[in-house]
């Protein structure tokens, strides 16, 4: 199989897009207000993926590249890329011509800057997605060559401007990153230059005059508008107050009910980089979750269909596997495994505790535990609700535990003062980025978020992880990814819920917004506002 | 003479869970031109309702005329609309109030007040108003009319007030004013004084009075003719000289025998014995200042107060509101702390006690209160009010229940007030029950402030013979604390006259009243109302 | 007896107090017409009232509106109740020490007060909320630290007046300890106003706990109303009954207590002035 | 003057109290500013959080960290947000605008309309009147505040298309100048109805019993006895004497506005104290909401003050020298 790879139709691609999209005649100009739900605690994407700051900051950072909704590469801020047959050297043409919103131009400088100094040292998911990197040339202004330890195939789809925000370097060097004024003052190379941040109210962008794609963007600016009530986002939606609200800002019931009127569509492209995963985490440490039986059988007894139907109303897909069905496309997707009935088997989920020996009392109780859950909404509270009721018939009584976000984080992640948690995660485009922090010993990492807090250790998983990670052939990658799953299938030191989808809603006037696999996090260059 | 006003079978109906159904009952009464008409009687007699009824003032419409009329110079009040009431009060008939602290609004000033008058009958220049309303304060004796004008009640004294009333009620030249109890509020000398002034002015305006008082003194100082009141009846009327020196109804008869007489009593021996001796006694109040500064008022209640109490004798201490007698006495008994001097009891020195050294002390003095509602625990019953303070001093259940009935008995209670609670029991009832309270614990001496003040005169004489009995009876020494030299001249064995925190004389009864040495002294006994009727012993009373 | 005649005198309050029966009697009977357990999954979710065997309809689980009604009752009443209870007798405590002894101990416990009452007390009742974990305790106690300071002040308010009474220096006079005095004699005399009061104050605590609720703030493992209105309230649009029904039990209740106050209020003042 | 310059001072120990009582309490919390960033962050290594606790000064001892913050607050210097990496003072002062709107427009508001059905209650005494406003006043004052929020978005905005459902501008237009003032006021309305609402019932019911109170006082009499008009009696003599009560609970009211607000500027997106105190308190950025504590304890004691200042205009007796 040879890995050098020319991007060529890719930018085919990118210009029938283009192309396709000028036929329809946009009207320039306007403001899109949309909602930014909750108020990010600053721009500083380089620093942290929270969701909020990626509603905003693609907006005005751009990565080397962006995505098409089938995952294609479509050139950024490089303009092609070239990967030499070890895999070990990836050369990036860099776009000339590109300016900073201050003036300054964009240089090979900017991209190396960015990845070693930056996105690797201080992005919290940067030092995995450039582990391999070891060094970057710039033999001059618009070429950049990463010098790699081994072949990391999956870092081209951590290139996006939400994921991997090249940097102004003249802006930041000789900072601390973490502490620089460029956190609520950003500057970029993207379609929207940063105007203004009324806190508890908006933030606005206006257009950048300047934007290296010509003619874009058609409007003139955008405002992220924030509000807490969720009800209220529904109403400023349907009064056409806002226009466009994504990542659940609009609850999936209203979502539903706004489907149905004149006038607004609801989608769920652009969270295919996202990849979200509804799920259980278990202390397996601590009785009563440390035998795999009791964490099969709680898998047994889930309806994954209900929660779906009747908590995210239809939204989402139950899980099958450790994988996401979404990596079928790449093979690494594997069917057909045990313990994920998409309907509960209450029965089934009983013979596995007998089996084990868990046995009830007099109260038909088997076991006792509190459950706590990721304290980011009410859907995810009635998931709680709902995972007392179906786990109380096969013995499992469960108290619930809501607490806020550092108290919640700081018990499962630091303390480790859990025994049953409800969260989700980001599978991401690749396992590697999204998948191994569950499970890898390495991943043990007390005080680190979202990472293996069930402490599941084994290893052979850890072997295969390993293995998975670093191989190149896909049929290869996939029997690996596959053996990983059938052992994720019996020991589950984490439950699969279902495959979330998150909901994008807009008003029908807004045009092109979904022309990117970020979607929300993507930079809304194209959008236009049909008068 | 014309006829002013002239009451016909009045009746004025009360709501229906009322004790009576009428507060005032077949009424017939006339007031004429230039005359004052006390209306005269003791509390619930019905005479503040006649007054209201005059004026078209009754709570409606729980209280209302429900029969009779009142013509105002041949118009029948009683059906007249309420325009033309009100545009008949204020000018045609008009009233001072008991309490003219409350009877004027707080919040405007004296001179918007007294403009109110004017701007709702006359139609007059506002140069006008004012310059009348000036005239109006001159006319009344306030100082610094100009002063007054601008000032709010609080800013006032209790005088100044009535006297800005009595301007305000003046201000139209009224035919009638009717005057309801106007100096019940005040001390004795300004009493005398805002007595005096509404003479003057009834005589100089030729107003008719309707008078409300409860006071025989009073009646003797001011009216022309008198109206006896009895439970909304009237049981007699007839000029002033009349009724005071020969009553023909038995109520009259027993409320003029009630009121006390101003001559002394016989002096008693003195015993040589000295049960309490009051030192250089000091105690100062004050208010305001603090922490971050104000202005600091300093009042000094008790002035190097010394007093001397023999055993078995009343010790009277009179003074006006103000004058530290009743300081005097709390300190005694130790409710408040006086900053200096010596309290000696027997060779015990109280003043410096604390509270555990002074428990042992407590039961030897006791207490009777004023106010005989105030003074007994609302959700208390009788028997537990007089039985837990020997209960307390260590006394059996059954020996407290045992003193107690006994000391019903003495303050001449039935034995069935034992589980009864204070609101079931009248005034005097009360003031009974607050003796026996404090004679539970056999004390030595008894401190009574103002015991009697707030009685009907019947109920008065009552309770001051049994105050008098039970001192006897029990060898008790007493303080009798009193503004009312009429009561003093009945119960003290000696007096001590207090103004602005001093002891101004002290002496028995007799020789002071009969030679007073300070000069208050004689103005307060030239300012008891009355006191040229009944002192002399000519009187045809039944003395209690 | 006197008191329940000036209190039938007045309609609303009858009629307050007979809601105010009848909800204390359905979250006394709760378990007799509603067996399962409230949180059970009892059918067709999102059933309009009166479908599929939902009287008020269920919730977006399936849940039985009606039955969390009936069990919300014992928990919202309760938690008034409770809290209330608290709140009056920490401000009975403070508000007497500090009325009854005046001078410095006045002054520290009124200034306490006042801190307390110049904290944003919603706000307040959150933060202490968050740090305690939400559950039934933790807005008890939080609501009664937010009570407390009206009924201190009404209280001392009370004790000043009331401690310069003639019957209560007798007693001083009697040699009488100062709690006696204090339990014995001035409180029972202060008790109307704080029984109004305090009715008027589980009204409010049922109302906070509903906003706590909203907030995302209540006891997840015990039925309340505030409960059924923060897991109803996204539901506003599409499946109003889940929030309504809880809403108007809530309004219902708090509007039986007021009236009930009010009634309480008219029966007790008037007679508490006639007697002193 | 020097009774402000008293005033102020006395407020001084309270205000300390208050910071230094909720600097203890937020220490109970669990987790802290930096597990919160980290959160949001999605991963963050324990080394980077320990480098961030020693920047926020997390990592000295409690007493130091009060010590340093209380050194702070007596030069007026809030400190720095953790969250939104600016300095606290700037923060709350953007916010401290929309806050004073809503809160002055709803104490106008409840005490205007609470005085007003107050007095048209107490005149009408047992009359259709009477049981209509208190009936109205009660309802209002037991419905849950964010039922009646949610419910005038849907009435006022969504059928009726009157007011804007939430926010305090219009962010596609960007208003200057009047059209902004107007802009502001257009969307201030619905926040003040459903805040005031609230607060009505409670004026509404103390200006009833405090006119009927003050009406059967003895000046009420004395002005019937001297043949004032009925209107002039009630408008003139018991208004300004029932006002007294009213003025009073207005004060003590403040403090429970500015949290009671909490509900409303969710529902509303209204950019208010009371939202971002609540923020505070979930991403723990104990700066901040300690900052606010002491920003909304300066505010209720100058709101006090100002009470103290209309009250004493009112009452006579009343001296503020």
């Amino acid at each position: 199989m040879n890995f050098r790879t020319w991007v060529g139709a890719a930018l085919c691609a990118a210009g029938l897009a283009a192309g396709a999209g000028s036929a329809t005649a946009q009207t320039a100009g306007g403001t899109l207000v949309y909602i930014v739900q909750p108020e990010p605690p600053s721009l500083a994407s380089f620093l942290s993926t929270s969701g909020p700051i990626g509603l905003v900051a693609p907006k005005i950072y751009d990565g080397l590249f962006d995505y098409d909704n089938d995952l294609n590469i479509v050139p950024a801020l490089a303009e092609s890329y070239e990967v030499s047959d070890d895999g070990k050297t990836v050369t990036f043409k860099l776009r000339e011509g590109v300016t900073w919103h201050d003036g300054a131009p964009f240089t090979s400088a900017d991209v190396q800057f960015t990845v070693m100094e930056v996105l690797k040292k201080v992005h919290p998911r940067g030092p995995n997605s450039f582990r391999e990197v070891m060094s970057i040339d710039t033999p001059d202004d618009y070429t950049a060559v990463f010098n790699l330890e081994n072949p990391a195939p999956y870092m081209l789809r951590a290139l996006s401007g939400y994921e991997s925000p090249i940097v102004p370097k003249h802006l930041l060097e000789g900072q601390d990153p973490r502490n620089s004024d460029l956190a609520t003052n950003p500057v970029g190379t993207g379609a929207y230059k940063f105007t203004e941040w009324r806190k508890g109210q908006y933030v606005r962008l206006d257009k950048n005059e300047n934007y290296w794609k010509d003619g874009l963007p058609y409007l003139d600016r955008i405002v992220g508008r924030f509000i807490p009530d969720a009800s209220t986002r529904t109403a400023a939606m349907e009064n056409s107050e806002v226009m466009y609200g994504a990542y659940g800002a609009i609850p999936n019931i209203d979502a539903v009910r706004l489907r149905d009127m004149d006038g607004f569509s609801v989608t769920t492209d652009g969270y295919s980089m996202i990849n979200p995963m509804a799920l259980i985490e278990f202390n397996t440490k601590e009785s009563p979750f440390d035998q795999a039986a009791i964490r099969q059988a709680v898998s047994l007894a889930i309806d994954r269909e209900f929660l779906i139907e009747n908590i995210w109303f239809g939204y989402g897909k139950p899980a099958t596997s450790a994988l996401s069905t979404n990596f079928s496309a790449t093979g690494l997707y594997k069917a057909g495994l045990p313990n994920y009935p998409a309907n509960a088997d209450v029965d089934a989920a009983i013979k596995v505790l007998e089996d084990a020996g868990i046995t009830a009392d007099g109260d038909g109780v088997r076991a006792r535990a509190v459950l706590d859950l990721i304290p980011y909404g009410e859907d995810w509270r009635r998931a709680g609700e709902y995972m007392k009721q179906a786990l109380a018939p096969i013995g499992i009584e469960l108290d619930l535990r809501y607490e806020d976000v550092p108290t919640w984080l700081k018990r499962v992640y630091a303390d480790y003062d859990f025994q049953i948690n409800v969260n989700y995660f980001y599978q991401l485009p690749d396992p590697v980025l999204g998948v191994h922090r569950h499970y890898g010993s390495d991943q043990i990492r007390q005080g680190t978020h979202f990472v293996n807090s069930s402490r599941y250790s084994n290893p052979e998983l850890d072997a295969l992880l390993a293995a998975g990670a670093q191989e190149a052939d896909a049929a290869k990658r996939s029997e690996i990814y596959g053996q990983i799953q059938e052992i994720l299938a019996e020991d589950m030191p984490v439950v699969n819920l279902f495959e979330m989808q998150f909901l994008t809603v807009y008003n029908d006037k807004l045009k092109d917004h979904a022309t990117s696999a970020l979607g929300a996090y993507g930079p809304f260059e194209r959008v236009w506002i049909e008068e | 003479m014309t006829r002013l006003l002239d009451i016909t079978d009045l009746h004025v109906a009360l709501p229906p869970e009322s004790q009576r159904p009428y507060a005032v009952e077949a009424m017939n009464l006339h007031l004429e031109e230039n005359e004052i008409l006390c209306v005269v009687g003791e509390s619930g007699s019905g005479k503040s309702l006649t007054a209201r009824a005059v004026m078209g003032l009754l709570p409606k419409p729980r209280v209302r005329i429900a029969q009779g009329s009142v013509l105002f110079q041949g118009e029948d009040l009683a059906q007249a609309s309420e325009e033309r009431l009100r545009a008949i009060r204020g000018s045609e008939i008009s009233m001072i109030f008991q309490e003219p602290m409350t009877a004027l609004n707080p919040v405007m000033t004296i001179g918007v007040q007294i403009d109110e008058v004017f701007r709702f009958h006359d139609r007059m220049p506002g140069k006008e108003r004012r310059r009348r309303a000036l005239k109006l304060l001159q006319d009344v004796q306030l100082p610094d009319p100009e002063q007054t004008l601008k000032a709010y009640p609080h800013e006032l004294s209790g005088g100044q007030r009535q006297r800005a009333m009595i301007a305000m009620a003046l201000a139209l030249d009224p035919k009638i004013l009717i005057a309801d109890e106007p100096t019940t509020a005040l001390d004795v000398t300004t009493q005398a004084q805002v007595l005096k002034l509404i003479k003057e002015m009834q005589a100089s305006h030729g107003t008719g009075v309707l008078f409300i008082t409860h006071d025989f003194g009073v009646v003797a100082d001011i009216a022309d003719r008198v109206c006896v009141m009895q439970n909304g009846l009237v049981v007699e009327t007839g000029t002033t000289d009349q009724v005071l020196r020969r009553p023909s109804h038995p109520y009259t008869k027993a409320l003029i025998g009630a009121v006390p007489d101003l001559v002394p009593r016989p002096a008693r021996a003195r015993s040589s014995e000295t049960v309490l001796r009051v030192r250089h006694l000091e105690k100062t109040y004050r208010s305001g200042g603090g922490l971050f500064g104000g202005k600091e008022r300093v009042v000094h209640a008790a002035n190097d107060v010394t007093i001397d109490l023999a055993r078995g004798e009343t010790l009277g201490i009179v003074g006006e509101s103000g004058s530290g007698k009743s300081t005097v006495a709390r300190c005694i008994v130790r409710l408040n702390d006086a900053e200096a001097g010596e309290i000696l009891l027997g060779d015990t020195d109280l003043r410096p006690l604390g509270r555990a050294a002074m428990r042992p002390h407590r039961a030897r003095i006791q207490m009777v209160f004023q106010d005989p509602f105030a003074s007994l625990n609302p959700r208390t019953r009788i028997g537990k009010i007089i039985a837990q303070g020997p209960m307390m001093y260590g006394a059996s259940a059954e020996a407290a229940r045992a003193r107690t009935l006994e000391l019903l008995d003495i303050v001449g209670l039935d034995a069935r007030a034992y589980d009864r609670f204070p609101h079931e029991f009248s005034g005097g009832q009360r003031q009974r029950i607050g003796i026996a309270r404090a004679l539970a614990l056999e004390p030595e001496i008894l401190v009574a402030d103002e015991p009697v003040s707030a009685l009907d005169v019947s109920i008065q004489a009552q309770i001051l013979k049994l105050l008098d009995e039970i001192r006897d009876r029990m060898n008790l020494s007493m303080i009798f604390i009193t503004h009312d030299l009429r009561v003093a001249a009945q119960v003290c064995d000696r007096i001590a006259v207090m103004q602005r925190g001093q002891v101004i004389e002290v002496g028995p009864t007799a020789e002071l009243f009969a030679n007073p040495t300070a000069s208050y002294t004689r103005e307060l006994l030239s300012a008891v109302p009355g006191k040229d009727w009944f002192s002399e012993p000519a009187i045809s009373s039944e003395t209690p | 007896m006197a008191f329940w005649k000036l209190f039938a005198r007045n309609r609303g309050a009858v009629i307050g107090l007979v809601i105010l029966v009848l909800i204390t009697v359905m979250a006394a009977t709760a378990g007799l017409f509603f067996p399962q357990d409230p949180f059970s999954l009892a059918g067709q979710p999102m059933s309009p009232p009166g479908e599929n065997g939902f009287l008020l309809g269920s919730d977006s689980l399936g849940r039985d509106v009606a039955a969390g009604i009936a069990h919300g009752a014992k928990t919202s009443l309760l938690i008034g109740l409770l809290a209330t209870l608290v709140a009056v007798f920490v401000g009975i405590v403070m508000g007497a020490l500090a009325g009854y002894y005046g001078g410095f101990i006045d002054n520290l416990l009124m200034r306490l007060t006042e801190m307390f009452q110049t904290i944003p007390s919603f706000i307040f009742a959150i933060l202490l909320v968050a740090i305690m974990k939400p559950s039934i305790e933790s807005i008890v106690i939080a609501i009664a630290v937010v009570s407390w300071p009206a009924v201190a002040r009404l209280v001392r308010g009370e004790f000043l007046s009331l401690r310069n009474r003639e019957f209560v220096q007798a007693c001083h006079t009697l040699g009488m300890s100062d709690l006696r005095i204090m339990l014995g004699e001035i409180l029972p005399n202060c008790l109307s106003p704080v029984i109004v009061i305090g009715s008027l104050m589980v009204a409010t605590a049922i109302l906070i706990e509903s906003g706590l609720a909203f907030l995302g703030l209540g006891d997840p493992n015990i039925m309340s109303w505030g409960f059924q209105i923060g897991a109803g309230r996204t539901l506003l649009r599409s499946a109003w009954w889940v929030c309504t029904f809880p809403g108007i039990a809530i309004l219902l209740t708090v509007l039986a207590i007021n009236l009930v106050g009010e009634g309480m209020n008219d029966a007790l003042n008037p007679r508490l002035r006639e007697r002193s | 003057m020097r009774y402000v310059v008293k005033r102020l001072l006395q407020a001084i120990p309270i205000v300390l109290a208050i910071i230094i009582l909720n600097f203890f309490l937020l220490q109970l919390a669990e987790g802290d500013a930096v597990d919160v960033l980290a959160g949001e962050a999605g991963s963050a290594t324990p080394e980077y959080m320990a480098e961030l606790r020693a920047k926020f000064g997390l990592d000295k001892p409690l007493p130091v960290q009060l010590a340093i913050y209380l050194k702070n607050v007596m030069v007026l210097d809030l400190g720095y947000s953790f969250r939104h990496e600016m300095p606290v003072s700037e923060l709350i002062f953007d916010r401290l605008f929309a806050t004073v709107l809503l809160m002055t427009s709803t104490i106008l508001l409840a005490v205007g309309f609470g005085v007003l059905l107050g007095l048209v209650a107490a005149m009408g005494l047992n009359t259709w009147r009477d049981t209509a406003i208190s009936i109205f006043a009660l309802i209002t004052y037991a419905t849950p505040l964010f039922w009646v929020g949610l419910m005038l978005i849907v009435v006022f905005s969504l059928n009726l298309g009157w007011f804007p459902t939430s926010g305090m501008e219009n962010f596609a237009m960007f208003y200057e100048g009047w059209d902004r003032v107007k802009d502001i006021a257009h969307h201030l309305v619905l926040p003040t109805i459903t805040l005031s609402l609230f607060y009505l019932a409670l004026y509404t019911r103390l200006m009833r019993a405090s006119m009927l109170e003050q009406a059967g006082q003895d000046y009420v009499t004395t002005a019937r006895a001297k043949g004032v008009t009925e209107n002039r009696i009630m408008f003139v003599h018991v208004l300004r004497n029932a006002l007294l009560p009213v003025v009073t609970m207005a004060g003590v009211q403040v403090g429970a506005l500015i949290g009671g607000s909490v509900i409303v500027e969710s529902v509303f997106a209204w950019p208010g104290l009371g939202m971002l105190a609540f923020e505070a308190l979930f991403s723990r950025d104990l700066n901040l909401l300690l900052g606010i504590f002491f920003l909304s304890a300066l505010l209720v004691v100058a709101v006090n003050l100002v009470v103290d200042i209309v009250y004493s205009s009112l009452d006579p007796r009343i001296e503020v020298d």
